[in-house]
């Protein structure tokens, strides 16, 4: 049984839900990014650690400069698989780390090579952002990332029709899927909840077992609080990155940028019920 | 002259796929986030409904020819005959597409497309340029079609003085800038992408034949009014058609305009020119093919991409509009089948071709129209046989090029 | 299109005066020293010559069409009709000349006068320019036809930034600065014509209708290749010929060059509209027959002329292309028999109707263009009429004035 | 008998040449060119006073800036002639007055008037640099002129046409022909004696009587002494108009100027033998 898989049946035993905190690997370097995601497995259920892409096609211009920043301290998928590494290892974490990534990295660093990399460092799931529901390299994915026991999360948002999000549900696998609360960019709106609500009951219509991870828009810990409700999984993602930011800007030590981010995330996931 | 209608020759799969048959490798697709799906489905859909809807394709043609005017004349060069080798080499002609409106053949695709987001009940459009060309031209139709418009522009970009920077502006055109990354065309194209993914009221144009399907398609089947008017005027002035055509590759836009309706014409050669920019062996160009591109997902579309480590790489040359790290799908499908052959120029070579150009045919040609000029002479020497007719896309007006090259003959003295 | 011949609808006399025998004026004659008598003579000659030669002519029009493009479209604009009250005033049509090479009418008569020189044998060409319209033109020419070019221009004009300067500069151009009088365009025509006085070896062209016979003779005679063009295609398009045409009035030829082929069409109303700077009541304005021009002797030619005293009068027009104190001969002949009727517009109401033609239509107009569709929508909305067609010659391209308009924008936010 | 006519008789009878000094009237203002003109009468036995006119198409550059000078200054043919009038009536000179002008400013003022008030102020006789052989005006001005004793001059050039020298012969009436030594602007090259040896055999095989003036390019001494041995008269323009322009330059008063022009003026038409 996958690791994603393990946890979101322990969440529900519980009755409980997952709070997912996002980072670039790499913002604003190696060093910071580890010290912060070592700081973050303490209040994260699920880590989704995003690969700095350049000519990424969905970001909010908050998560755009997180990746410049990780870009321009050198990093890639080497070290970022490297990084996750050390973080699950130095910390021995339950944490479930997600990579977040475009297409074009995987591809051109080799499909198998790729799956076979995070299964070694034991990445738990993968979103691709443009990875076409039809497309050779979402079935080549699916089939080598289920074979190793990796979760494959598909994205759904309001304006998505029935066919296609059936179809999600079916490609997601061994993970959540992830529902977005308004269609747009991440970070440029606040939590839509009538969105969501309506989302997850189309989701439990097709599908029964599917966890739902909710994005896009959560930002503070009253939305974590609301979006919990309904939810397996509720993701934030730029309000931290740019915390992060802000940390940089200050000149934060890696010690000091870490402690900072690490009380930011605990208060928000304290609104995860 | 009456516009041929389109045919296609060479279809995508339904998926938007060009594949090579032998080697496996696809070109296409649609590499998008799901939020975008729905808009791009209602394109994709509406743009099949609209090339089938006689009424709509009958007044775009009449728009194209007296609003675009598309209806240019093919020039016969003896100057340029000569400079290749005389007519033993063959004669060599020019097609002046530098003499649309707006001075080069970005507006017919993108007069096209706005004429489709107003179809389809569009009220905005979003496009991305680098150096305006491209958002010159859709500044224009959107004028004329009374649609608004965003039009994303890295900020390196737009800190330069553009004379098509201006005329956008004076065309009503909302002008944003973009402070992502490289602040050049790639983030550019990203960030108008993105903005498509947050205003559904908005329709995205293409500057090129590049993005995610049906984009490319799209791009092409309304450029390729270009060729289809090219093949009749050729055959009426020389009786066959060319021998050769060279157009210089960007993204790929203006060589599939003019080349497309002679995909399957096997007597007529078609050759591509990209940016040697500072010359191949430095590192700083922007030859997608010529420089050892491979195959990458981007902007929506997988393709050939000039690669950094698993992130794309910058591209160089002084062409603004042959600065691209990756070339049209359809176009590299065609590269790897072996129908179009790939050569290139360098900066220099061009700069100098435009002085030629000005001093002895008496046309300011675009920088970019001057890399195919100097290639095509290069390569006419060496192939040329009697009896040929070469074709030479001039895809473009240089004003845009004046400051530049006044420098350049300044310093060249 | 195949090109109509030229026929002589309005012969001067053989020393080059139209005149009106109701009131015995006289336009034309060549007023000149006798030292230039010689060289006008040869051009004279030459011309009668080159007219009647059909492998020159045939030649000519080949180049004319391929190379500067006079194939231009007409384009049928919606939002104009509706701008001068629908269809029940008429329906507006537009002749799209910015679409030539160099994106003026200019280019026509000035490399059919630099084919002639080289027909003639000469080596160079000397002309004049205010706005680098003409010097571009011409530097054009000469470029594609291997002349020499000496361009004079008055110093204060040479010191504005201009675009076409810079080409024409680019086209190999000697552009010589002329410190004379008002250091504009009259003494930089009054320059080159001395400079033809010097010079046996090179030829004068002059950028419009004006200056010694049989210069107006000459540019009119090449030049209404647009308008035979246009009667052809218009009569093609619409079915019958033009109730009214619209042009710029500055020295006549963009005028002269549309209309001439319709000077005995009577259902045609001929209109010029002449720039009336800040308005005709604060004399700052280029209205020669608006402003009460009176007969005089200028540059060769009599004329109708703004006088100031015995001496010429300076004009005043922020377009550069109508900065003239003068009018053409055969144009002052047809308004002195009643054939053509003046109207004015003024700076400011063309620099609105500039924005509208950004804005609405899509077009960046040349500025001398916008005079007469503002002069035009007006007149129409007064005098149209169901069923009638109107015919605007946008005679120009608006590149050159995008920084005066840039700044008329940001102070009119 | 016109007053050039008989000043020509003289010199025949005298075998001398006249020199004819240009300026145009109101250079560099009204009251120096007076004190000019007053004082060139010592040493000219004709004044070719030049009308400025401001858009010129035959004079050199030099002269193009004494018209700017004047036409600055307020000049215009009302006031020409009162300047002529004054200089004559106040010198009660013998020297010949020729005005040189374009058409225009006669046209405009009214030909019928130019006539008249030319033959008031005492006006011997007239150039008109683009008045064409066989224009209407031309006509007039002959009619008009020959009628009031006034000399009309007609110039011709090493580029005219035997045709054109004959009919200009024909058109010059009671003066000199003006016979320029190269074809090109007024100063700008040197004189050309094998052209003015040729020309005046030229107009001689045509006329036995008229006279001959030879100008552009005289501008020295020496100059004035070769062309006076063919020429009837000897005109030197540019290179006193250069003068004026220098004295002007450094701020001369009307006195000054005058003494310095006649000084230089009295050097020149030394040479005239
Ligand atoms: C004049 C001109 N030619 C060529 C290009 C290259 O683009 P493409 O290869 O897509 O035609 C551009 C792009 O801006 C252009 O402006
Ligand atoms: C675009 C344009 N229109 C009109 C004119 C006016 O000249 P004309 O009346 O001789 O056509 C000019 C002169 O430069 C011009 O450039």
């Amino acid at each position: 049984m996958s690791k994603l898989n393990n946890l979101f049946r322990n969440l529900k035993k519980n009755k409980k839900s997952a709070f997912v905190g996002f980072v670039t690997t790499g913002d604003p370097n190696y060093a910071s990014s580890k010290a912060i995601m070592k700081e973050m497995t303490k209040y994260c259920q699920i880590i989704e650690a995003g690969v700095a892409f350049s000519t990424s096609t969905s970001d909010s211009p908050i998560i755009m400069e997180a990746n410049d920043r990780a870009i321009k301290s050198g990093m890639n998928l080497d070290k970022t698989f490297k990084l996750v590494k050390e973080v699950i290892v130095e910390t021995k974490t339950d944490t479930c780390f997600i990579l977040m990534t475009y297409l074009n990295p995987i591809v051109v660093y080799g499909i198998k090579k790729f799956i076979n990399m995070s299964k070694s460092v034991g990445i738990a799931g993968l979103i691709i952002v443009d990875s076409n529901l039809n497309s050779p390299e979402e079935k080549l994915l699916l089939k080598g990332l289920t074979k190793k026991g990796i979760g494959y999360t598909k994205i759904i948002s309001p304006t998505n029709s029935e066919k296609f999000i059936q179809q999600s549900i079916r490609n997601t696998k061994n993970s959540f899927i992830y529902i977005t609360t308004y269609a747009g960019l991440t970070g440029s709106k606040n939590v839509n909840l009538k969105n969501v609500k309506k989302l997850i009951s189309k989701v439990k219509k097709y599908s029964k077992e599917v966890p739902t991870g909710v994005g896009f828009g959560v930002k503070t810990t009253k939305h974590v609080k609301q979006v919990s409700k309904y939810a397996d999984a509720v993701i934030c993602g730029s309000s931290i990155v740019n915390k992060i930011k802000v940390g940089h800007e200050k000149k934060f030590s890696a010690k000091k940028l870490a402690k900072f981010i690490g009380k930011y995330v605990k208060t928000l996931s304290a609104g995860a019920r | 002259m009456k516009i041929d209608p389109f045919k296609e020759l060479n279809p995508p799969t339904k998926d938007g796929y060009w594949i090579n048959k032998k080697t496996k490798e696809r070109f296409g697709g649609a590499y998008i986030s799901s939020l975008l799906v729905p808009n791009l489905k209602r394109v994709e859909k509406g743009f099949f409904k609209a090339i089938k809807d006689k009424k709509f394709m009958k007044e775009l043609n009449e728009e194209l020819e007296t609003f675009i005017g598309v209806n240019t004349p093919i020039h016969f060069s003896p100057e340029l005959t000569k400079l290749a080798g005389g007519e033993k080499k063959g004669k060599i002609f020019l097609k002046r597409t530098d003499l649309h409106t707006n001075h080069s053949h970005k507006p017919v695709s993108a007069y096209s497309c706005c004429k489709l987001a107003k179809y389809l009940g569009f009220k905005k459009i979003l496009t991305e340029t680098g150096a305006f060309q491209n958002g010159r031209a859709v500044a224009s139709a959107c004028a004329a079609l009374g649609l608004d418009l965003d039009i994303y522009v890295g900020a390196n970009d737009a800190k330069k003085l553009a004379i098509n920077k201006d005329i956008s502006a004076l065309h009503g055109a909302n002008i944003i800038e973009v402070h992502d990354s490289t602040k050049s065309l790639l983030p550019a194209m990203a960030a108008a992408l993105r903005a498509f993914q947050s205003e559904p009221d908005s329709m995205y144009v293409v500057g090129s034949v590049a993005g995610p399907h049906p984009y490319p398609l799209m791009v092409r089947t309304f450029g390729s009014v270009i060729g289809r008017i090219t093949k009749k005027q050729f055959k009426n002035l020389v009786g066959k058609d060319p021998s050769t055509i060279f157009s210089v590759c960007g993204g790929g836009s203006n060589m599939l305009c003019i080349s497309y309706p002679y995909l399957k014409t096997k007597s007529t050669k078609i050759y591509a020119v990209e940016s040697a920019g500072k010359g191949l062996k430095t590192g700083k160009h922007g030859a997608t093919i010529g420089g050892g591109g491979k195959m990458g997902i981007l902007l929506g579309m997988q393709s050939k991409v000039l690669l950094d480590g698993e992130n794309i790489a910058e591209s160089f040359t002084e062409a603004s509009g042959l600065d691209f790290s990756s070339i049209g799908t359809e176009v590299a499908f065609l590269h790897s089948i072996g129908r179009i052959k790939f050569l290139t120029a360098t900066d220099l070579e061009a700069k100098k071709t435009f002085m030629m150009m000005a001093r002895k045919i008496g046309l300011i040609c675009a920088i970019e129209a001057c890399y195919v000029i100097h290639a095509a002479i290069k390569e006419i020497r060496k192939i040329g046989k009697p009896k040929q007719n070469h074709l030479i896309h001039l895809c473009g007006a240089g004003e845009p090029n004046v400051a530049q090259m006044m420098e350049f003959m300044k310093k060249n003295k």
